[in-house]
């Protein structure tokens, strides 16, 4: 069953091609990587895809249910969710906070109620915390619980983010670079938390330079070049394309 | 008709061209700094404060006027260096309260120094004033105008000519790539308030002669300087003498065909509908978010 | 009473200096309280030039009277605070005054709103209490505990209109501004114009710290059948009307209100303030008062003494202060003590008081107790007042 | 990064009654009423009692106001405006319409709510200086209007109202006063923190850290900017219902520009994001000027200077720093 598809999709910064006619469909339950040279689009699709940038032409379906144009918090409530390549932390708050923000969707967060903190809002507040406390226990940040956001380490946040997109109970999740900025044990630690999450039956679409990762987790991948579809297959596929090669080599071959 | 249409044009050209020169010096800051600097009408009362008193000690103007100036600009330098330097990257409202405090600071020094009276400037070609199809304007305000247009003039060539201007602007854009490149940024901002306060304190005296002076009077050239700096988009000269204009003209077409009592209102009115459609000012750059 | 009256008076013409030795020869008894002046003034802020001076003349006066003894052996204390012409911030000075310093009577409110934020806590406290403002609102109606030494903004507009009546001009335009004095000046004018047969053409407003009003300016000289114009303000805003004025080319006769009666103003005006009318104390032009002029010794004593102090000219404002000042010590010295009743009893019967904004006499129903002939006009010739009448 | 955020995060249960103690919607709140419950042994005059009052008053309008400054991020340099709005509302209702007290209260409350309501979505769209300059514009308006509209407003002079009645009691006197904005401060206070620490209050916090990475995970953030924005202007209303008819007058001064100013200045003094700090801001921001009346000429001189050097030396405010300073020292 197709989760997300994306038809002709393009967006133009100032004249400039960020993403130039991309088409490409995401199966539900399978990790779907995007690679692709520096300056490639790779953000670009994410963020088209997220509802952060509207689309100069072309067309995000989800569920079949066109969503493109659509906010980023309206998408989140269809089920879309993301981590960042630059984080966006919330670093006033602690780190279980930024989780439960995450849940914001399921919480009851009419006004009256929240004021006048009545004891159906306490009580659905606990529950999310217990909820967040274990989901950074899953992405293995469980002993920040109580630290400030701002305090935790690079690599920390990197997985707090992710705890915090799952914790909208997303069907599929973008991941924006994960490992990057992470050492080589960091980086098997998260590509375990990404296999964990598509058992659970998310639907992954990761962007990633690490190519041990990708090509060690991925079911698919889709390879951009200046905003355009190099090539689409599976990880073995595409480590036998030629033109991947060259695209990743430069303009040598 | 016309000339009646013409007066109300050059009564808003005449406050036009006084709260663009209050409005430059905000850009200059904000260029280099990011800071609005709510102090910025107090070196505009400086510079007038000063000239009167010097010319009262029996200096000739063409001489207390510099001598003015240069007191504003030492007074910049002494509020970037003891006030703004040390807050380092405090968050833009604790800079915002810093100049607030300057502010006060520097009208409490005024009315010790000087008094709390108002004091005219003579004006620099006289008061006969020039008439043009049956509508009138004082030579000062020509003054105010021709000001204004040469500060532009003077900060376009800075920037776009001089090793000092072009640090400056490199800062504007990126701190950090400036400071990579070798910009010592702390005395670009020093410079950023000395400039600025000079600037606002040749601004304060040619317009003196108009609006008289005292202690007080930066409130409102500040106040009015930053409501052009904003209108006219932060951080862009020629933006902020367009605002200051608009917000000039709109003042004078406001009493003259509406409502004298609603004309600040007016003003207030349309930069609210300008920002609505622009919300970077007339002339600002189009900030966009990375993610 | 009237004893009384003349003997303050031939003080007055020895100067402050002398009044105390009068009021009581015998040097004070340490043992004795200190008699606790409180004052709620404009010193900083838009008021600033009205409160500033205000303070220096008390000042000034209670440390000359208390050199000479003070008032019936007991040296007077004085506590001033600025309100920065702000109408809470006054308030709260005057509860602090009554409930904290605990003064005997309170002088001040140097602006309309300032004076109307004090009223009702003064009443209520039952303090005697002299206010340095303008408006008629002060003491119409009466309030018991309260009186004014200015003259009312009622009396001023009765004076410029009486003139222009004389010049045989009927239709007036009327530019004020929007705030405190303008506004209540303004309100003043429309309702006396029709008692002198004038008829208000046009109404323009500008604003305290406006720059340039030839915009308002030109819709008054379009008005049908304007024939003069009187801008009520205080401030720089009458300068930049005169000045406006005479860059429009307007010829018709300007009148200004008693804001402005200051030398400050014909400065700041320069020569467009020429042929400017004014109605003016006597105090502002106190060279020029014959020398039959009851005022004439008070003013020139009172300026004189200023200005040696100070070297700056003693405004109509700073009168205020000192004629509220020694209405208040009048009446302290003759109810023999600072019992609050009994003060504000003999402010109330003050009768012939000269001062240096006219020669006072209250009564129950009356607690500013002047007239129009307190008032003079006068017109700016060669930079200079020119007294009219 | 803040006192509130910092112990409303931990949870409760496993910390026990001490830590309970140390949450500031039990500890906090407590302390809070405590020292207003003792404060009258030391206020030894009605005009003590009146710097008081207005502090409190000056308190509530910063608890609200930090909401939106401190927590969702967003500056209002025109919340002066709603202040007067709320106070002009209450007067013109008793005074010229013979409306109850508080309905009057209630009515200037939603007439503030449903104002800035409306322009709040177009308003919050601008960022940092832009913002600023559309709220200054805002709070502008309003104080001309009440200024020149003196047909209702009573003009510059300002408004004069009755003592306030409620059914059929007179409330005067600084005692009684002192108590109704007590108890105001600490429902304002108690409403401020659950709101903090709820799921309004975390889209809030962590729109102020990120708009985009708010909204990704669904929290729409111009209606919350919205929200924090209308529940603030409200709770100055009230303030200013109360101011009004405590002071038995209002002025347009109340509304303009300057007051916007204090009221900022008072939030980030005193430390944004904290509730307490802006507690702390408004009753030092309130006291200090009494106290300096001492320097005469030289007041504005020394405030400029405080004003400055507690902003340079205490970057996050007097209150926030110097309670991180006290927990850093125990903890060494």
């Amino acid at each position: 069953m197709t989760l997300l598809r994306v038809e002709t999709l393009s967006k133009q910064f100032g004249g400039i091609a960020a993403v130039d006619g991309l088409s490409f469909a995401v199966e539900a339950g399978t990790i779907h990587s995007i690679i692709g040279p520096n300056g490639a689009g790779k953000t670009t699709v994410l963020n088209l895809v997220t509802g952060v940038y509207a689309p100069s032409r072309g067309a995000v379906y989800l569920d079949g249910a066109m969503v493109s144009g659509k906010p980023p918090y309206e998408l989140a409530a269809c089920g879309l969710s993301r981590t960042f390549q630059n984080l966006q932390i919330y670093t006033s708050m602690t780190a279980l906070e930024n989780v439960m923000v995450g849940r914001h969707l399921r919480l009851d967060r009419r006004l009256l109620p929240s004021l006048l903190r009545f004891p159906g809002v306490v009580r659905r507040d606990e529950a999310a915390r217990d909820r967040c406390i274990e989901l950074m226990e899953f992405v293995g940040c469980g002993r920040y619980v109580d630290a400030d956001a701002a305090s935790l380490p690079y690599g920390a946040l990197k997985r707090l983010e992710i705890a915090r997109a799952l914790a909208t109970e997303p069907k599929l999740l973008l991941l924006d670079e994960p490992a990057a900025g992470l050492n080589a044990t960091e980086s098997r630690e998260v590509d375990a938390v990404i296999k964990k999450i598509a058992a659970q039956g998310i639907t992954v679409i990761l962007v990633e330079h690490d190519m041990k990762m990708v090509m060690g987790i991925s079911d698919r991948i889709l390879v951009l070049n200046h905003g355009r579809k190099l090539t689409e297959g599976a990880p073995d596929e595409i480590a036998a394309h030629p033109d991947v090669i060259a695209a990743y080599l430069g303009a040598a071959a | 008709m016309t000339s009646t249409f013409l007066q109300f044009l050059f009564s808003g050209l005449t406050l036009g061209a006084i709260y663009a020169l209050a409005g430059l010096g905000f850009s200059i800051i904000y260029n280099a700094s990011h800071v609005i600097n709510f102090a910025q009408g107090e070196f505009l009362m400086i510079g007038a404060m000063a000239t009167v008193s010097l010319v009262g000690l029996g200096l000739p103007l063409e001489l207390a006027i510099p001598l003015a100036v240069a007191i504003a600009a030492a007074v910049g330098v002494a509020l970037a260096r003891f006030a703004v330097v040390p807050a380092g990257d405090a968050s833009v409202v604790t800079v915002i309260i810093i100049t607030i405090g300057a502010s006060i600071l520097l009208r409490g020094v005024a009315q010790v120094v000087w008094d709390k009276e108002f004091h005219a400037l003579p004006a620099f070609s006289g008061t006969v004033p020039i008439s043009v199809l049956g509508a009138t304007m004082l030579p000062q305000s020509l003054w105010v105008m021709g000001v204004s247009l040469a500060a532009i003039l003077a900060l376009g060539w800075f920037f776009g000519r001089t090793m000092a201007g072009k640090a400056m602007l490199a800062v504007s854009y990126s701190r950090l790539g400036a400071q990579l490149v070798g910009v010592p940024i702390r005395r670009v901002l020093l410079t950023s308030f000395a400039l600025s306060a000079g600037l606002g304190a040749i601004g304060g005296i040619v317009v003196a002669p108009i609006t008289f002076t005292s202690y007080e009077a930066g409130v409102m050239l500040g106040l009015k300087g930053f409501s052009a700096a904003v209108l006219g988009g932060l951080g862009n000269g020629l933006g902020a003498v367009l605002g200051g204009l608009v917000v000039g003209i709109a003042e004078a077409m406001s009493a003259g065909y509406l409502s004298s009592a609603y004309k600040d209102a007016t003003a207030f009115v349309i930069i609210l509908v300008v920002l609505f459609f622009l919300p970077n000012g007339l002339l600002g750059h189009k900030g966009s978010e990375r993610v | 009473m009237k004893a009384y009256g003349s003997g303050l008076r031939t003080t007055l013409g020895a100067g402050a200096l002398a009044l105390a030795l009068v009021l009581h020869p015998t040097a004070p008894d340490a043992a004795e309280p200190p008699i606790k002046i409180g004052a709620v003034l404009s010193v900083t802020g838009g008021a600033s030039f009205l409160g500033d001076p205000e303070k220096k003349v008390l000042e000034l006066f209670v440390d000359r009277i208390n050199k000479d003894g003070g008032v019936k052996g007991r040296k007077l204390q004085l506590t001033v605070y600025d309100d920065g012409g702000a109408a809470d911030k006054a308030a709260s000075f005057t509860k602090r005054l009554i409930d904290s310093d605990g003064v005997d009577i309170i002088i001040g409110g140097t602006t309309t709103a300032t004076t109307m934020a004090a009223v009702p806590l003064a009443e209520k406290a039952e303090i005697p209490f002299i206010s340095l403002a303008g408006a008629v609102v002060i003491v119409e109606p009466v309030k018991k505990w309260v009186f004014k030494t200015p003259h009312t903004d009622r009396l001023a507009a009765e004076k410029v209109f009486a003139d222009v009546k004389k010049r045989g001009l009927s239709k007036v335009a009327l530019i004020s501004e929007d705030a405190g004095f303008g506004k209540s000046g303004h309100d003043q004018s429309v309702l006396v114009a029709k008692d002198f047969g004038i008829e208000i053409v046009a109404d323009e407003v500008y604003s305290p710290k406006d720059s340039d009003v030839t915009a308002q300016l030109t819709r008054l000289r379009n008005a049908p059948g304007v024939q003069a114009v009187f801008n009520f303000g205080f401030g720089q805003g009458p300068a930049i009307v005169t000045r406006n004025y005479q860059q429009l080319g307007i010829t018709l006769p300007l009148y200004q209100s008693h804001g402005v009666a200051s030398k400050e103003y014909i400065k700041l005006a320069g020569p467009a303030s020429e042929g400017v009318r004014l109605p003016a104390s006597g105090l502002v032009i106190a060279d020029q008062l014959p020398a039959a002029d009851p005022q004439k010794a008070v003013v020139t004593t009172f300026k004189k003494t200023y200005e040696d102090t100070y070297r700056m000219e003693a405004s109509a404002f700073a009168g205020h202060a000192y004629d509220g000042l020694l209405i208040a010590l009048a009446a302290i010295d003759r109810a023999g003590g600072t019992d609050k009743v009994k003060v504000r009893d003999e402010i109330e019967k003050t009768a012939n008081f000269v001062g240096t904004g006219g020669v006072v006499t209250m009564s129950a129903k009356d607690h500013m107790g002047l007239t129009p002939d307190a008032f003079h006009m006068v017109e700016v010739r060669k930079g200079d007042w020119a007294l009219l009448d | 990064m803040t006192s509130d955020v910092h112990a409303s995060a931990a949870p409760a249960r496993r910390g026990g009654l001490a830590r309970a103690l140390l949450r500031p919607r039990t500890g906090g709140l407590g302390l809070l009423a405590l020292v207003i419950a003792l404060l009258p042994l030391a206020l030894p005059n009605a005009y003590a009692y009146d710097v008081a009052i207005n502090a409190g008053l000056n308190a509530i309008v910063c608890v609200g106001l930090n909401l939106l400054i401190g927590y969702a991020g967003q500056i209002s340099l025109g919340h002066a405006a709603f202040f007067g709005l709320g106070a002009y509302a209450s007067g013109i209702l008793t005074t010229r319409y013979g409306w109850p007290a508080p309905g009057a209260l209630a009515a200037g409350a939603v007439l503030v709510g449903v104002l800035a309501f409306a322009v709040a979505r177009p308003v919050l769209r601008l960022k940092g200086h832009y913002l600023a300059m559309a709220t200054l514009g805002l709070g502008v308006i309003i104080s001309i209007v009440l200024n020149t509209e003196s047909w209702i407003t009573g003009g510059p002079d300002g408004l004069m109202l009755d003592d306030l009645t409620v059914l059929g009691w007179t409330l005067a006197g600084d005692h009684t006063w002192y108590g109704i904005v007590g108890v105001t401060l600490l429902l304002t206070v108690w409403l401020a923190l659950n709101l903090i620490d709820s799921p309004v209050g975390r889209a809030l916090r962590a729109l102020h850290g990120t708009e985009i990475g708010a909204q990704v995970v669904g929290v729409d953030t111009a209606h919350y900017k919205v929200l924090a924005f209308v529940v603030s202007a409200v709770i100055a209303a009230v303030a200013g219902s109360l101011f009004a008819h405590y002071a038995g007058m209002i002025t347009p001064g109340k509304a303009g520009f300057m007051k916007s100013v204090e009221l900022v200045t008072m939030v980030v003094f005193g430390g944004m994001a904290s509730t307490f700090g802006a507690i702390v801001g408004a009753v030092s921001l309130t006291v200090l000027p009494q106290l300096l009346v001492a320097f005469e000429d030289y007041e504005s001189i020394v405030l400029g200077l405080i004003m400055i050097g507690t902003m340079v030396f205490m970057r996050r405010g007097l209150f926030v720093t110097l309670l991180d300073l006290a927990k850093s020292w125990r903890r060494s």
